[in-house]
């Protein structure tokens, strides 16, 4: 290929570029936050390329009973590179890197407070991700013990191959990452805002951000001592998860979930924050009730490092601890209907322009809220017996993290295209990116809530032709290949408006927060001048003089 | 039409209960998910806005009230799921209350070991039980976890080496139920298959006098010729045959075989033919199984089939 | 012994509790003085849920047959009670009472936020060690003191967040970390009492069975040592958290209400 | 700018959570050592009590050097800075001996659940200490080569509160292996 990024136009004005175009130099060597978002979101298209790719084996596997299209061993290595990939290099940094683009403009600022250190955490990622994917080279191939590396399974001598070494040093990389950007988001948030821009004015995309961050640097650090744990024992024998030797087989779920299940709520706020930002603009409506959408987020995170035991109903923990997890788990779904509920009193009474963001934005509150109450039936204890590794659990999460975070990210580059490269996307490749989702998404994942309760165990990599299975598996996979279909008209409306794409004025959706004051895409300095901030919504009081936000607002420029 | 599985056929007492909870629980969700989608359709449909219209709406910014209602419904909603749950419980999952396990159920990469502690029978994948009684089952694993579920009977529940589990089992009719293990458990974590042979009392106990007979090892003839080999083979280095000196317990206990419906933890049905097949190659219908490929001639394979029939 | 028995006989009239709570009333009188406010309300709310925690069969069940009653009294002693003491303490009364030397002094050291972390969270650590613990239920002394020192420390943990001056509380963010950090600290704790063997503490392993309470709670409620341990641990873990989490929330509620000075130094502040 | 010392902050929050998991880890198995060596057996808390103190000194050293650099005093925070690696150093000796004894009476990571915590744990601090050692060394060639003038300087501050986080782990890790296994 040419030196050139793909990505960069060959327009007049060069994408954020540290003036002229040095090829792939000015982007190896950036530490400029929109050029890093932007390596964070190429990478994360690549891997979920990949990461999609692994699924559509899989579904084509089980397309039908007793199918012989992979090995086992391949389809166990197949799931777990799925899982793992997705999450830790799909979502994450997507969302981690929408941040590090967004987050400055949105609050005024230059840069990150840590530009270097941005860079950093952006290539630990890559390595990280490198290190993984390099396990299939070596001749035992990738880790096959599921993304949860349950112990002793994922120990001598259950997995004798290098594979989980790999993966758990590449999970430490993208962990030191993630703790980085963490503390760089925060640092930046809590000291570079604009004056006016008072904590109780951060946009919610950013309030979000801000809440991941704790998360990030207070549960990353439980799941890194635990991969030191477990590469000791891989490596020195250590006995810390290998009950043969005295050690614990609970421990590692404990610790595990002690970060996972936080980590779903890493891999949900930020696309909560892409809806928030997203609904109100296209309902031209400000977001009703900024603080109850602002402090439900802080109530989520602080509840979501109390419940990972709802992970562990089967393990047999005693019923007097599994009813208490289950409580604190089924209250989460207080705060988090509180958010559906204001985004849905965002939309009514609103003016709504349905283009494609607010389409996908639209979706994502019915597609989630479809995974959020599955969620709140599975934090039941008996419930979660007979469903818990099931297929059930297969279809709530994909309805949470695909129907959720996916949606919201879909809406996310929908929206921010145009401050991302100065040029619109394709509205009508957009409305059939956005059809195919819909129907293909639900078409593979709603079956897999029948195929759950009826018996059909998750990570299985065939099954026996019990009544109905066969068709509910077919369908699956029939909305499996639809779905992929989706991305790639998602892929080629990217590649068709970065190079014939209508040129976007500065705030072609007449959006409010201050990311659409700067140019499009922003000059390396962001902004010329950063606009008085005296609201939530300061270019809506710019073009609104006579009604603001805060009429009574102190002025302070 | 056919019959289906799983939740929508429960067949203990246990189950039904949990089927019970999990509708009630679905038709709450499923009111509250209509309510949202209900509520989307009608903003779609009314609050589009029209191109020719340049106002913009009316800026509301929020309700006290309005959200302290609507944090105080969920509230109500959670409150009545958890007690629903709580009541439930017990249902499910009744005390061990210091019984002794009438059996021990084991797991292994990728199969089950079955030890009925009251009648010493020892058997694998099959799971003979009487109908309508309760068998209070101590749930353990040899080496990874795994997780003892058949989906009609009632709960999951893990086996955890080094952390050994109860479990009451019951079937309310005579019947098979077919389970298997639901928690990842390596390559053929698919083909770890449990069967559970519901029977009248008298069957059952039938059943168990058969099991405890050790069958006389066949001297003479093909069998003869089997046995020995099975002896001088590795076989013995791996499975259990009463009465000989095969006493090993990586493999199943193969003294009655011929009683099970199946082989290989679910993959074939027990007849000659397969039991030859699997004989001959038993990576071909279980790869990774931990039973290697012993490069048996035909004729071994012949004479080793005709002994394990031969075991009455 | 019957449950409905136990409500009836099991109610204890110790004086020094009686004494504590009319020193707490006594003082208040003295202090603000008797009026029926939004103040009075709170406060004597507070000394009545001490009082519940005290002379009630709770009281009774902690001390002679289970932890987890145990766990509840302390609960309501070191986290209830207090706040609703402390928001019963008008602004003025408080700042009266700040002038007085050497008060002022001493709640300027203790009201240091790190102080009183480590104060309200080490009371539950240190009253929590097993040896300690069973200390305290064998000797009266210890153990009034023990309890007392809830209700104290209680307040002084509580004062860098609901101080009565309000322009000296804690920023609503650092509050939050300040509380979402105590919640950590009696998490772990929490955690290492539910999942420690059953027995930490030998006193409940087999009570002397004075009320005959015994074969009720083993046989009809099924609480064994082991369970009832469990309880005691969750309940510090579970409710205990959420006591200090909605404390922050109604923090952040409280900042949010206030208008905006529309000043960046937030920040700062956190740090 | 207060940006840096509000990122070791809460790089440190960050950290104390990997060390409560390890100490958690350790105290998980305490009691449920079947066989093998245990902290009782095989360790010695005065000689390691004595080395700590080297560690606590070093900390009230580092903010000595502090002192100093405000006081624009620059011998004497070389002087300090000095002083605080040496003792630093004298700690990690002795932690080194500790580790060799051990593992000459064939307790290692490996033996058992008591050696694969305790290892982990100490070994996991020293690493902390060695990398402090690492940045107090850069610090001192700074100072010698007269990189501060002084009042203020983030590098300085910085280091020395990770230095002191550095510290009080330790004071936590050795009541927990130590205290609790000779004194409670």
């Amino acid at each position: 290929m040419s030196s050139r990024l793909p990505l960069v136009p060959e327009n007049t004005e060069p994408l954020p570029s540290l003036k002229e175009n040095q090829g792939m130099l000015t982007w190896v060597a950036s530490v400029d936050h929109k050029q890093i978002g932007l390596m964070y979101l190429i990478i994360t298209m690549v891997f979920f390329v990949v990461g999609g790719l692994e699924a559509l084996l899989m579904r084509i596997q089980l397309a039908q009973p007793e199918m012989s299209f992979i090995s086992p061993e391949v389809y166990n290595q197949l799931f777990t590179m799925h899982g793992t990939t997705m999450i830790f290099f799909v979502v994450m940094p997507f969302l981690i890197g929408v941040g590090v683009y967004m987050v400055p403009l949105m609050i005024g600022a230059r840069d990150m407070a840590f530009p270097r250190l941005n860079a950093l955490s952006f290539w630990l990622i890559v390595f990280g991700g490198i290190l993984i994917y390099y396990s299939f080279l070596t001749q035992s191939g990738a880790p096959d013990m599921g993304w949860f590396a349950y112990s002793p399974l994922s120990e001598k001598p259950f997995s004798l191959n290098k594979g989980p070494t790999y993966w758990a040093l590449g999970l430490l990389a993208t962990g030191i990452s993630s703790v980085a950007s963490g503390l760089n988001n925060i640092v930046t948030i809590l000291t570079m805002r604009t004056p006016g821009m008072s904590m109780r004015r951060i946009p919610l995309f950013v309030w979000m951000i801000l809440v991941t961050s704790f998360l990030l640097i207070f549960v990353i650090p439980i799941i890194a001592s635990a991969f030191a744990m477990m590469l000791l024992d891989r490596l020195l024998g250590a006995a810390f998860f290998t009950p043969a030797h005295g050690g614990s087989a609970i421990l590692w779920q404990h610790f595990f979930w002690g970060f996972g299940h936080p980590e779903v709520y890493i891999l949900i706020l930020p696309a909560f924050g892409i809806i928030s930002e997203v609904i109100p603009v296209f309902s031209r409506k400000p977001i009703f009730g900024y603080e109850f959408v602002a402090g439900s987020t802080v109530a989520i995170g602080l509840l979501s490092v109390g419940v990972w035991a709802h992970h562990m109903f089967a393990v047999g923990l005693g019923d007097v601890a599994n009813l208490y997890f289950s409580f604190a788990s089924m209250l989460i779904a207080i705060p988090t209907g509180v958010k559906v509920l204001n985004w849905v009193a965002t939309m009514w009474g609103g003016k709504i322009i349905f283009a494609t963001p607010m389409l996908f934005a639209t979706a994502f509150i019915i597609e989630f809220v479809m995974g959020g109450l599955t969620g709140v039936a599975i934090a039941s204890v008996p419930i979660d017996w007979v469903v818990t590794d099931s297929y059930f659990i297969v279809a709530h999460f994909h309805y949470v993290l695909y129907g959720g975070s996916m949606f919201a990210i879909f809406a996310g580059v929908y929206y921010w295209f145009p401050k991302f490269t100065g040029r619109m996307m394709s509205e009508t490749l957009g409305k059939w990116h956005f059809w195919l989702t819909v129907i293909g998404f639900n078409m593979t994942f709603f079956v897999q809530h029948f195929l759950g309760v009826m018996g059909m165990p998750r990570r299985t990599y065939t099954y026996h032709d019990f009544p109905y299975w066969g068709s509910m598996n077919l369908i699956s996979t029939i909305g499996a290949i639809v779905l992929a279909a989706s991305v790639l008209v998602f892929i080629w409306n990217v590649q068709v408006s970065l190079r014939r794409g209508k040129k976007a004025s500065n705030n072609p959706w007449h959006a409010w927060t201050l990311e659409w004051a700067a140019s499009s895409p922003p000059a390396v300095h962001n902004f010329d001048l950063v606009p008085p901030v005296r609201g939530r919504r300061p270019l809506w009081d710019l073009a609104h003089p006579e009604q603001p936000d805060e009429p009574n607002a102190k002025v302070i420029d | 039409m056919e019959k289906l599985g799983g939740l929508f056929n429960p067949s203990s007492p246990e189950m039904e209960a949990l089927a019970g909870l999990t509708y009630y629980t679905i038709a709450i969700t499923v009111v509250i998910l209509a309510i949202i989608v209900f509520a989307v359709f009608y903003i779609i449909v009314r609050y589009r806005k029209s191109p020719a219209d340049k106002e913009e709406p009316y800026q509301n910014f929020g309700s006290l009230n309005l959200e302290i209602v609507w944090t105080l419904i969920p509230c109500a909603i959670v409150a009545v799921l958890f007690l629903l749950t709580c009541n439930t419980m017990k249902a499910v999952d009744p005390p061990v209350d210091g019984h002794e396990p009438d059996l021990i159920i084991i797991g292994h990469q990728w199969w089950w070991e079955l030890r009925y502690t009251k009648s010493g029978v020892i058997t694998a994948n099959e799971l003979h039980i009487p109908a309508g009684k309760y068998m209070l089952a101590r749930v353990e694993s040899i080496d990874v976890i795994h997780d003892f579920w058949v989906p009609e009977l009632g709960r999951k529940i893990d086996a955890v080496p080094g952390h050994p589990n109860y479990l009451w089992i019951v079937a309310g009719q005579p019947g098979i139920y077919l389970g298997a293990c639901a928690e990842f458990c390596g390559a053929q974590h698919a083909n770890m298959r449990i069967r559970v042979i519901a029977e009248s009392e008298e069957e059952f106990k039938e059943w168990e006098k058969q099991e405890i007979v050790i069958p006389p090892t066949p001297r003479s003839g093909l069998a003869g010729e089997g046995a020995r080999l099975f002896q001088n083979k590795a076989c013995m280095n791996c499975h259990t045959i009463l009465g000989t000196a095969a006493a090993a317990r990586v493999g199943p206990n193969l003294t009655h075989l011929n009683n099970r419906q199946t082989i290989g933890a679910g993959v074939l049905t027990n007849t000659p033919e397969n039991l030859n097949k699997w004989l001959t190659n038993p990576q071909k219908y279980k790869q990774g199984s931990l039973m290697p490929n012993m490069k048996l001639s035909p004729a071994e394979v012949e004479a080793i089939v005709a002994y394990l029939e031969a075991l009455k | 012994m019957e449950i409905l028995q136990l409500f009836n006989t099991g109610w204890s009239f110790e004086p020094w509790v009686l004494v504590f709570a009319s020193i707490l009333l006594g003082a208040y009188m003295l202090g603000v003085g008797v009026e029926l406010n939004r103040y009075s309300i709170l406060y004597v709310l507070g000394v009545l849920v001490m009082l519940f925690a005290l002379l009630s069969p709770l009281d009774f069940l902690g001390r002679h047959y289970l932890f987890s009653a145990h766990m509840v009294q302390h609960i309501l002693l070191l986290l209830i009670t207090p706040l609703l003491l402390l928001l019963g303490i008008p602004k003025a009364t408080a700042e009266k009472l700040l002038k007085i030397e050497p008060i002022g002094r001493i709640m300027r050291v203790l009201g240091y936020p790190a102080v009183a972390w480590f104060l309200g969270v080490g009371a539950m650590w240190v009253w929590h060690l097993p040896s300690i613990h069973d200390m305290a239920l064998n000797n009266n002394s210890l153990y009034i003191i023990q309890l007392i020192s809830f209700v104290l420390i209680g307040m002084i943990f509580w004062w860098p967040v609901f101080t009565p001056l309000k322009s000296k509380r804690l920023n609503p963010l650092t509050g939050t970390l300040y509380l979402a950090s105590a919640c950590l600290g009696c998490t772990v704790l929490g955690m290492l009492i539910t999942f420690a063997g059953a027995g930490l503490y030998t006193a409940y392993l087999n009570p002397a069975d004075t009320a005959g309470l015994l074969p009720l709670i083993r046989n009809d409620l099924c609480i064994t040592p082991g369970v009832d341990q469990q309880i005691g641990g969750l309940t510090m873990w579970v409710p205990g958290c959420l006591i200090y989490l909605s404390a922050s929330m109604i923090t952040l509620a409280q900042w949010y209400g206030a208008p905006d000075e529309g000043v960046s130094a937030a920040g700062h502040e956190v740090a | 700018m207060a940006d840096n010392k509000m990122l070791i902050k809460f790089f440190i929050a960050s950290e104390s959570i990997f060390f409560l998991m390890l100490i958690l880890a350790y105290v998980n198995f305490k009691g449920s050592v079947v066989d093998g060596p245990t902290a009782e057996s095989s360790l010695n808390p005065y000689v390691t009590g004595i080395f700590s103190l080297f560690l606590l000194a070093s900390s009230f050293t580092v903010w000595l050097a502090g002192r100093s650099l405000r006081a624009k005093n620059h011998t004497w925070l070389k002087v300090w800075l000095l002083v605080t690696i040496v003792l630093g150093v004298i700690f990690i000796y002795g932690q080194g001996r500790e580790w060799a004894g051990l593992i000459e009476q064939d307790i290692t990571i490996s033996r058992n659940v008591f050696g694969t915590t305790f290892f982990t744990l100490t070994g996991f601090h020293g690493l902390h200490v060695c990398v402090g050692l690492i940045m107090l060394s850069i610090l001192l060639g700074l100072a010698l080569f007269g990189d501060f003038k002084g009042p203020r300087s983030d590098g300085v501050e910085v280091i020395s509160i990770y230095w002191h986080f550095v510290d009080g782990v330790w004071i936590v890790v050795y009541s927990v292996i130590y205290v609790w296994a000779f004194f409670l």
